[in-house]
């Protein structure tokens, strides 16, 4: 590690060690995307996507796709057994009703009590929000996936977003490129940090109080 | 992952007193009888039952009914051809009724399963099954403002299944099935045949295994219509 | 004809003439359901039952029901090529969503607002509704089919139900044992009546005004 | 019943300024890219477009923006790989923009076709997007109000059609088509196969015929996403 923290590989293996088997799971856009990549062996999770499958797989070789057949970030997927297709109704149902085990998305910004931002950073330019403001509820749990701070040093994790929500008190659990943290009672607490990594330091990053309760884990993730 | 469980009494073993439980079926089509006999063999009291009716004849809801399991029913029309169980107990002040028309039972179970708490519907406006209801005012026209309806379990018959719990329905019994197999915490499913993953056409899945948790193959099922019309009686074995 | 009224069947058979070829029709269940045994010569509506069919077909054969084949009075029926099969939150969407050309219900009382009361008679016994509090909201046209007079003579065409109503402002069109009916503006107005019968007679059997707008043509029907 | 119209020219042509059209598809999936030429052929102008997104490249939505036919696109992400047409237009003032997320634009098309004026839903409360909309607890969580969304007419690709106007679609092509036909006013569909009626297997049917106005058979429809990556463009003949 040239710097010390994870990179997005490691930080979608770290998220990818909490999926059990035979969950029902959603990947957001873009980054999230990639914890399928770590899936743990002998695990089958389902993936959803918004548009309208369940237990979809990875992307065909190239010149092999079907332009019919594509997730919510419209890139060509392949099926596996045990697929099903449905109409958009029903698969937003699928997300409100409380019917997937873990929903994995980006954030700009986590609020310590919950709040997630990741759509948008100003009121610049065209909007555009996709499934996001549905996906940050119903799912029982809400991860997030971020680098600890912004690429100009900004916290991440603040006492307040500042730019506009996707989502009120939604984030359940955090897995940044220093820590993994819960969000319970209005509080970021800590569960994984990097064992280089000093409290202070850590905290010193964060824009929020990380409280401890009980052990903090080691955050050790293999060299990808 | 694999959804199937060996029988029916395993299935249904989750199943105790004072829970909620949606059973699918409209009139003999889509009843899951097996299932809801193995819940009359398991004996759980006090349950508030969700079907469109309120059982016939002397087998499922109505030997539930016999049986004292059933303390309130849910649903839309309580009389059958023979509605004896149910009629004896709800004059006697003995079982509570919910009665809710029929498209907005079938909506308030969607709306559980789709995570909408609340809606609203033209039908029950200035009757008396809405009367204490919220309503609304949209474009010139009344509404009712009706809640979404859960469940602890769901009991569903399919026609083909998966593994991984995606189903088919046949004919008309499909009916409630797919909206109660989404409202309930718990759907376990019985089938006719349980396939591999991949023996169900993607495109031609009914209910998606997501909303389904248990499935038992039972191979030559019984039709509810077709018992009553045998004088069949279904007691605790 | 042995009274001066028409019997079931003829009703029936008029409320038939107004169906049009490829109309999309729910026939309520009982007395209504005889409106599908006169539909036109060269007309084939599609008939709707909210259980769950589109397009189903006559009873079959004694012995050759199939009891996941039934419409929403359990009774079995066949299917026409061109059926489809649907769950129950979708066959009330075509319901309430005004995708029905006419929907066809029995009355207890209809009132001259549109009122329609027939789904219980007082507050004794087990009540039981189904779909009638759903099928008066949407159709294009809901009509209703009933005797002119109760068995007891009392009128069945009032000015307000004494009845639990099923639903409010609903009733399009009334075809009666005596009389075609349309409700407009708050008003019977007398569409067509038997020839036999006069103006004052009718009026005598009906429970509040009957307005005359234009030509009153004869209820003309054939022995049945 | 026949709902075949000889060609794309007819299916269209009722289409008129002011008009609300949705059109069915999801990015490069389940577009009714045939319907839509035709439509920019015909030419209307002021139309309210609802799709989920705002248009890609130089074909389909996008040409229709080029083509100045398009006063307002009600949609939940207007962003694409080439989103220059929308882009351009929204940030000049000339188009407007109404903003939806992807599930409440889903339900509000399912809800304006179930009848269902408003419902209750979790997503963007809290948010600018639910800004100035009513707000209700349910259960101790926050929910916004959201109102059906009608249209005078739906674009649909379906896979197999029959005469009866009875559908199947094609994989993740399904997306809004099955909500869009039951919300419009019109709904015409273009299908690879027409075929007599019942020719689709009763259980199988995605959209029940009593949804669609008009059927053209399509046999060989183009793909948005190869047509965007083989550089086309579209103009009116």
């Amino acid at each position: 590690m040239s710097e010390l923290k994870l990179t997005n590989a490691q930080i979608a293996w770290r998220a990818a060690q909490d999926i059990e088997d035979g969950a029902y799971v959603n990947l957001g856009i873009g980054f999230p995307e990639m914890v399928a990549q770590y899936t743990v062996e002998g695990r089958t999770p389902v993936f959803h996507t918004e548009n309208g499958i369940l237990n979809f797989g990875p992307a065909p070789a190239p010149g092999e796709e079907d332009w019919d057949l594509i997730n919510a970030g419209k890139k060509a997927v392949t099926l596996k057994p045990g697929a099903s297709f449905f109409h958009q109704a029903d698969s937003f149902g699928i997300v409100r009703g409380g019917h997937l085990d873990v929903a994995i998305l980006g954030a700009l910004q986590v609020a310590q009590n919950g709040d997630l931002a990741n759509w948008r950073v100003g009121n610049k330019g065209v909007p555009a929000v996709g499934g996001a403001m549905d996906l940050v509820h119903g799912a029982k749990r809400v991860a997030v996936l971020t680098d600890h701070v912004a690429k100009n040093g900004a916290p991440k994790l603040v006492e307040e977003c500042s730019f506009p929500l996707t989502g009120v008190a939604c984030v359940t659990r955090v897995y940044t490129s220093l820590a993994v943290i819960d969000i319970e009672g209005g509080k970021f607490v800590l569960r994984e940090k990097l064992a280089e990594m000093s409290m202070d330091e850590l905290q010193s990053l964060t824009g929020a109080p990380l409280h401890v309760e009980g052990d903090v884990g080691e955050l050790s993730v293999p060299e990808l | 992952m694999d959804k199937r469980l060996p029988g029916l009494a395993e299935a249904v073993s989750g199943i105790k007193d004072g829970a909620t439980v949606m059973i699918g079926g409209f009139g003999g089509s889509g009843n899951p009888i097996e299932l809801v006999h193995a819940l009359i063999d398991a004996g759980p009291k006090d349950l508030t039952v969700i079907n469109n009716n309120a059982g016939n004849g002397k087998i499922g809801i109505a030997a539930m009914i016999e049986a004292g399991m059933v303390r309130k029913m849910v649903c839309s029309f309580p009389k059958s051809s023979d509605a004896q169980a149910f009629n004896t107990r709800y004059l006697a002040g003995e079982i509570e009724l919910e009665l809710v028309p029929q498209g907005t039972l079938a909506e308030r179970i969607r709306a559980a399963g789709a995570g909408i708490p609340a809606f609203y519907t033209p039908a029950g406006y200035g009757t008396e099954l809405a009367a204490g209801k919220p309503v609304a005012e949209f474009e010139g026209k009344h509404y009712v403002q009706e809640r979404w309806l859960k469940a602890d379990f769901a009991l569903v018959k399919a026609e083909l299944a998966d593994t991984h719990g995606n189903l088919t329905y046949r004919m008309a019994g499909r009916n409630f099935s797919p909206l109660m197999a989404m409202a309930a915490t718990t759907t376990i499913v019985q089938a006719t045949r349980v396939l591999e993953p991949g023996g169900i056409d993607p495109e031609q899945v009914h209910t998606p295994g997501i909303f389904v948790n248990h499935v038992i193959e039972v191979t030559d099922p019984q039709q509810e219509e077709a018992l009553i019309r045998a004088g069949a009686h279904y007691e605790r074995a």
